[in-house]
């Protein structure tokens, strides 16, 4: 599989916006700068060549040790990763974009962090976003309508953050 | 009937010899109901079984299974009956009887053979319909009065479905009606004995395709599958009984199937030569033939008002022949229900608009062609089945017409109403005979 | 006893005048237009319970109206088919332009 | 022992009073009901004793006709209507005290009139011996159509000229009728058309071409022909070749 | 740009107007497979809005993931697809190895190929008779599953369960298929090709039944691939994808040397692959597309499943010669322990349902530090709402029916 010239044309076009490339890993990948994300998404879907399509996956890890012994060991600071995993059925080309923001919203508890919300480029965006919004809190700005969609709507925190506690009870049903 | 009763208890024209003979016909018919309802739950799942590789029920009640009916019907009467709080109770509580009461009331008309029968009505095709077409109300009813949504697009499916079948319905009974001149589903039937070539099926290709359309609109009457759109169980959850439970969900289910039985039934008598076989076993066993047992005749009751005692006045010939009708009738009628059932485990539902367009489009104009068809071939005088065969139709009924205003039978026949078949013209005046003569059926049959 | 004794025409007559003026009276107050509409079988039935008991060759052998009297119930009861469809059709009407079923809102041509 | 010798004619008797008893008071239910559907439901029980009473008059066929056209199909029209219409606050509409009262008034009154009318001419009155009343049930369902198409079987006995003459047929009527059933299924299919093409009532056959005529027309010439060349291209392909991944 | 008001399929307009109502159809309702909740907004019998509510299942997999060791969660891949829990062992299993760059020995690539096809071939024969229980017939489910129920005696053969395998795993599978497996298999397949043109007869043909489904839902290949439809749904609407052809190396190496059609009409033609594939003697003759039919409704989408279970066969037929032909290791399981390195890896399989993705991130640890299941079905679902605008009540049966969704996939 060979994007080199995508990434150059990446480069190209966003310059600063394009983050970092890594060809080494196993699915290679590009970080965005949220703020060009959309342009970025909407040029690979039209670009000539390339056109990916299809968005399979819209996934949130979250980096954050709760244990302060192995978080002394690790290199990195604790922070979210919003992983979009893009494929083309025209060309049958794949894709991983990675998109690095803070795990609260200017370090405020609670203040969920945003992202630009892809769901006006690919259809399938809005289910996936809503589910990366229910289970690890990441606030798509401009999405049309972003609900809890697995969750209960009053249900609180969200589970796949790893500092995620689940509640006694929720309506009277024993939590843990 | 309440003469014999009378006279065996030895009085005269008393109130007690009616009371007794109603209660037995009652009694009777609720056999039919009930017991049918029984036996056809358990064939439908026999059937079912079979058709999909399956054995069905095969504990319950020994070898077959065949009481697993009962089973379910002792446990269904043991549940609760359960009354939703949105519910009309009034109407959620009384809307299964009304079902039941109609399916039951159209046995009243329906003769099991010559002279079976619960009551003699002249008009008796259009009575079993009238009376059939109440229960759709049971099901307006009960899916009104629900409280629930889905019952209520049950019942608006319903009327809509009904309403719109009646009409098709209607146009295929009268064909029948047309050529035998009556509206008395004895006389009908007695016209169709003989060969099976005088049933009116085969009496010409229009009636054949009238046979089929009734099939097709009377299986929408009663709503079963593919048109059972009243209780989409994939759709609507259960539509019109979603909320029942318990006794009076059977009810709904006791009056489906005695109505699926009564519109077979019916398509026998009317096109499948009734309580009659294909072969007039009857004749070939040298008894008396069921063609003679005309019921206005005293000489052809089952019990002599005159002998003393029980069996000294049963009139053993004529009580053979009527069983071996009766037999006919429910084996005719048992296999219609059968073909319904076929029907019902083969094919996927149709959609609603389908459903009507099925009535509108297709049902109703062949329906109408089905008709014109017939009168057409009745005014031109084709040959029809029985002339083909050359066993005259109309042979067998001297002892039906009663004799009166001759000048009735003059003035009919000079105005060419409704030709009979030229192919034996002492019959031709016979048929014109029966279509104007004030007759009177109810005497003895009924009693 | 009631029982003994014997009906007469008069008797089929009383129970349509009951049933007519049941159905007038239904009309006159019932505020639902279905109700008037229901009001209006009414009337007809007691018309046709007239025309029935006249030519009852069972009540009257002699003098009856004879098929005549059949025939125009007959008539009465198709009509009746025809007019309730009617009815019901001016009734959805007006009931998608008002929203109201109520037959005395039905007033905005008086001034 | 005469209670038990009771014969014949007061079963006619019996019978008229139970129908006649379910009609009046099942019409009196239709009157009294709040609650438009109960309505309804009491109408049909009415009507449907008002059919045997006209059995029980040997107007079978009349009878069997008010059973199927009126209760069977009207009836069902009106519950029809009653369901459309059926909101919550038109379920149960009160009348006001005046209409009541005015009502029962001129009813009242109009009852008097029409019962003294029944129950005055002296030949209406005359009981008749109904001995055999039960099994005279006529045979006229053809004598009527025979009417309805303009012969008069019935009254071929007659030698007086002017009631002969008194006595035609109903053909002009009938056609009447007819056409006048006509109208008003022409009129009922009008009502029920739909004024706007609408996709829920038109076959689906057409409402799938109109989809796939808005689907040309958003799918963009270029993704239309990739797609089909990926398709003819690929269809070529032998999943052996090793180009097959890439492409 | 042919989207005025008349062809909003929503605008709808009677004389007779009756009152909008909103209807919950589900958790509990016998057509939406499992516990799918779709709020209906309808009108009369036309349903103009659609909501569909979907977590009645949910029980966050993928934070057990986050707890468990790559061979532990196997049994939780079980309980998203259960009606095709060897396919999901299956994706989770090679995206495992994708990212150990552990490489399969040939006689465990051939075995996976026997069982993955195995397991399409049950999901399809369940998705059909489910699809007909849709629509009102009852029968073509239970003659489904009476074929289901043999495969499933196999698999309980090879590896003791019938529903949740965990037989396939990281590294092979857990055990080599039984000596005389591959005998029974075959007997299988000669029966089950009597088979298929019944099925055909009972629905594929079936005039009510094309009545029913022809020309309805109509999804356009635009709007698939825009909604994230694969699998069935996707090439029923005529798009000529299926990962077995077009995935990444690691998943179509697998089979290589096999032959195979995808099944998808094309556009253009309309027409599907011709076959050249021996079918019990004569060359399967596929049975006629109807005429009301249209490129992606949910008649082709039923067609293609139908079709991809001959393919499977097919498949199956090839793996076994080729299994047979092969001898020694099946694959050695990954240890229990196994570290994962300091990566992290997506691999998507061609499922049943569609397209199975997962995604999992190393940590140097053994246990993952995030898993991600990308499931078919939900995407295929989110697809409901704009196909079910303006069509009748009876239609949204069908049309989800036709999308063959598992709630269990859904909600995870």
């Amino acid at each position: 599989m060979s994007d080199i010239p995508l990434v150059s044309e990446l480069r190209l076009k966003f310059g600063e916006g394009i983050i970092d490339v890594n060809l080494e890993a196993i699915d290679e990948w590009v970080e965005v700068n949220p703020d060009v994300l959309v342009e970025v998404c909407q040029f690979l879907k039209e670009a000539e060549g390339f056109r990916f399509d299809m968005c399979n996956s819209i996934t949130v890890v979250d980096y954050l040790h709760t244990d302060p012994k192995k978080a002394a060991k690790v290199d990195w600071e604790p922070h979210l990763e919003v992983v979009y995993h893009l494929s083309s059925i025209a060309t049958k080309l794949t894709l991983v974009l990675k998109v690095k923001i803070p795990r609260w919203k200017n370090g405020v508890e609670g203040d969920l962090p945003t992202v630009p919300s892809v769901a006006g480029v690919w259809a399938t965006a809005d289910w996936h976003e809503r589910e990366a919004y229910d289970l690890s809190g990441v606030n798509f700005l401009g999405h049309p309508n972003l609900k809890r969609i697995l969750c209960p709507d009053d249900w609180e925190g969200y589970p796949l953050r790893k500092d995620y506690e689940m509640p006694l009870e929720y309506h009277g049903i024993r939590g843990r | 009937m309440a003469d014999f009763v009378n006279h065996i208890l030895t009085l005269e024209d008393s109130w007690i010899g009616y009371i007794v003979a109603a209660l037995v016909a009652a009694v009777l018919i609720l056999h039919v109901v009930a017991v049918g309802a029984l036996l056809f739950i358990w064939m439908e799942r026999k059937i079912s079984g079979r058709i999909q590789d399956r054995l069905g029920p095969t504990r319950v009640g020994g070898k077959f299974g065949w009481l697993q009916t009962l089973a379910d019907g002792i446990k269904l009467i043991a549940k609760e009956d359960v009354t939703p709080d949105l519910a009309d109770k009034f109407l959620f509580k009384i809307a299964p009887y009304v079902g039941l009461a109609a399916s039951y009331a159209a046995f009243i008309a329906l003769p099991f053979a010559d002279g079976v029968v619960g009551q003699h009505v002249n008009t008796a095709v259009f009575f079993v319909l009238a009376v059939l077409g109440l229960e759709v109300f049971s099901v307006i009813l009960a899916g009104y009065s629900s409280g629930s949504k889905w019952s209520l697009f049950g019942a608006m499916r319903e009327a809509a479905q009904v309403v719109s079948y009646e009409v098709p319905l209607g146009m295929c009974v009268v064909v029948p009606v047309m050529i035998c001149g009556t509206m008395n589903l004895t006389t009908i039937a007695n016209m169709q004995a003989g060969f099976f070539t005088n049933w009116l099926v085969f009496n010409d290709p229009f009636t054949f395709l009238t046979a089929i359309v009734y099939f097709t609109c009377a299986t929408a009457g009663v709503n079963r599958a593919p048109f059972d759109l009243a209780e989409a169980e994939s759709e609507l959850v259960a539509g019109f009984h979603t909320e029942y439970s318990g006794l009076r969900w059977s009810l709904f289910f006791m009056a489906e199937y005695s109505s699926m039985f009564i519109v077979a039934a019916l398509a026998s008598i009317l096109f499948f030569g009734g309580s009659h076989g294909p072969i007039p076993i009857a004749d070939v066993l040298g008894l008396l033939s069921l063609d003679n047992l005309g019921s206005s005749d005293p000489a052809f009751h089952v019990f002599n008002e005159d002998g003393g005692g029980f069996f000294a006045s049963l009139n053993l010939e004529i009580a053979i022949a009527r069983f071996l009708g009766v037999a006919n009738l429910l084996l005719k009628g048992t296999i219609g229900v059968t073909v319904m059932m076929w029907v019902r485990w083969s094919f996927p539902r149709l959609r609603i608009d389908q459903v009507m367009t099925m009535c509108l489009k297709y049902c109703v104009p062949l329906a109408a062609v089905g008709f014109l068809g017939a009168t057409a071939w009745q005014a031109l005088d084709l040959p029809t089945g029985n002339s083909l065969m050359n066993s005259p139709r109309y042979s067998h009924h001297e002892l039906w017409t009663a004799d009166d205003s001759e000048s009735a039978v003059e003035e009919a026949s000079s105005n060419e109403v409704q030709t009979p078949h030229e192919d034996d013209t002492h019959a031709a005046a016979k048929a014109v005979k029966l279509k104007t003569v004030p007759v009177s059926v109810v005497k003895g049959g009924g009693r | 006893m009631l029982l003994i004794g014997t009906v007469s025409v008069s008797w089929y007559l009383a129970v349509g005048a009951v049933l007519f003026v049941l159905g007038a009276v239904c009309m006159a107050t019932k505020r639902n237009l279905l109700g008037v509409l229901m009001g209006v079988e009414l009337v007809l039935n007691g018309a046709n319970m007239n025309f029935i008991a006249f030519g009852s060759k069972v009540l009257r052998p002699q003098g009856s109206l004879g098929l005549d009297g059949q025939l125009i119930a007959l008539f009465v009861i198709v009509l009746a088919a025809a007019e309730a469809a009617v009815a019901l059709a001016i009734a959805l009407n007006f009931y998608n332009n008002h929203n109201t079923v109520d037959v005395d809102r039905a007033n905005e041509l008086n001034g | 022992m005469d209670l038990f010798a009771v014969a014949w004619p007061y079963w006619h008797q019996f019978f008229f009073i139970i129908f006649a008893a379910t009609a009046v008071g099942f019409g009196f239910g239709v009157l009294l009901s709040k609650n438009v559907v109960r309505m309804a439901f009491y109408l049909v029980l009415s009507l449907g004793s008002t059919a045997g009473l006209f059995f029980l008059a040997g107007a079978e066929f009349v009878g069997a006709m008010q059973l199927m056209i009126y209760v069977g199909g009207t009836l069902v029209l009106l519950i029809f209507g009653v369901m459309l219409t059926a909101q919550k606050d038109f379920i149960n509409m009160d009348t006001h005290t005046q209409d009541w009262i005015l009502a029962t008034i001129v009813g009242g009154s109009l009852l008097m009139v029409l019962l003294f009318a029944a129950f005055g001419a002296e030949d209406w009155n005359t009981p008749q011996d109904l001995t055999d009343a039960k099994v005279e049930a006529t045979k006229e369902a053809t004598p009527l159509g025979l009417a309805l198409t303009g012969i008069r079987v019935d009254t071929l006995g007659e030698t007086d000229d002017a009631v002969q003459g008194g006595k035609a047929g109903y053909l002009m009527p009938f056609i009447i009728v007819s056409v006048h059933l006509l109208v008003v299924l022409i009129g009922a299919a009008y009502m029920a058309r739909t004024k706007k093409l609408s996709h829920a009532t038109n076959d689906k056959s057409s409402r799938a071409k109109l989809m796939l005529f808005k689907m040309e027309h958003e799918a963009e010439l270029l993704e239309e022909e990739t797609y089909v060349v990926t398709h003819r291209g690929q269809s070529a392909l032998n999943p052996l070749d090793p180009q097959d991944d890439e492409n | 740009m042919a989207s005025s008001k008349i062809d909003d399929p929503r605008v709808i307009e009677f004389d007779v107007r009756t009152d909008e109502m909103l209807i919950n159809m589900g958790p509990q309702h016998p057509s939406t497979h499992g516990v799918l909740r779709l709020v209906l907004r309808t009108d009369g019998e036309v349903v103009s809005d659609v909501e569909p509510h979907i977590g009645y299942l949910h029980r966050c997999a993928e934070k057990i993931g986050e707890n468990l060791t790559a061979r532990q969660w196997i049994p939780y891949t079980d309980r998203m697809d259960y009606l095709a829990a060897m396919n999901m062992n299956l994706g989770w299993s090679l995206v495992i190895e994708k990212m150990l760059e552990y490489d399969l020995p040939e006689r465990g690539r051939h075995l996976r190929v026997i069982i993955s096809e195995m397991g399409r071939i049950a999901s399809h024969l369940v998705a059909m008779g489910t699809y007909g229980l849709d629509l009102g017939s009852f029968t073509p489910f239970l003659y489904g599953f009476r074929e289901r129920e043999k495969i499933l005696n196999l698999f309980e053969e090879a590896c003791g369960a019938r529903l949740t395998y965990s037989y396939l795993t990281p590294g092979g599978a857990t055990a080599d298929l039984p000596a005389d497996w591959t005998g029974k298999c075959r007997q299988f397949l000669a029966e089950f090709k009597e088979v298929i043109p019944e099925l055909h007869t009972l629905l594929t043909t079936n005039s009510i039944f094309v009545s029913r489904t022809a020309g309805i839902g109509v999804m356009s290949a635009k709007m698939a691939i825009d909604y994230g439809c694969t699998g069935p749904v996707l090439r029923g609407s005529g798009v000529y994808h299926d990962l077995r052809f077009h995935g990444e190396e690691r998943y179509t190496e697998m089979y290589d040397g096999y032959v195979f059609d995808v099944i998808c009409a094309d556009p253009a033609t309309g027409k599907y692959p011709e076959s050249n594939y021996e079918f019990h003697g004569d060359s399967l003759d596929y049975p006629e597309i109807p005429r009301q039919a249209v490129l992606g409704d949910c008649w082709h989408r039923f067609y293609v499943r139908m079709l991809e279970v001959v393919q499977s066969v097919r498949l199956v037929e090839q793996a076994i010669e080729k299994y047979e032909a092969t001898s020694g290791d099946w694959g050695t399981p990954i240890k229990l322990v196994q570290k994962l390195p300091v990566k992290e890896a997506y691999m998507e399989t061609e499922a049943p349902r569609g397209q199975m993705g997962f995604y999992v991130v190393g940590n140097g640890d053994s246990i993952p530090w995030r898993v991600r299941a990308r499931s078919s079905s939900f995407c295929n679902l989110s697809v409901t709402a704009p196909l079910c605008q303006g069509i009748l009540l009876a239609d949204i049966p069908a049309i989800v029916g036709s999308l063959d969704v598992v709630m269990g996939e859904i909600d995870r």
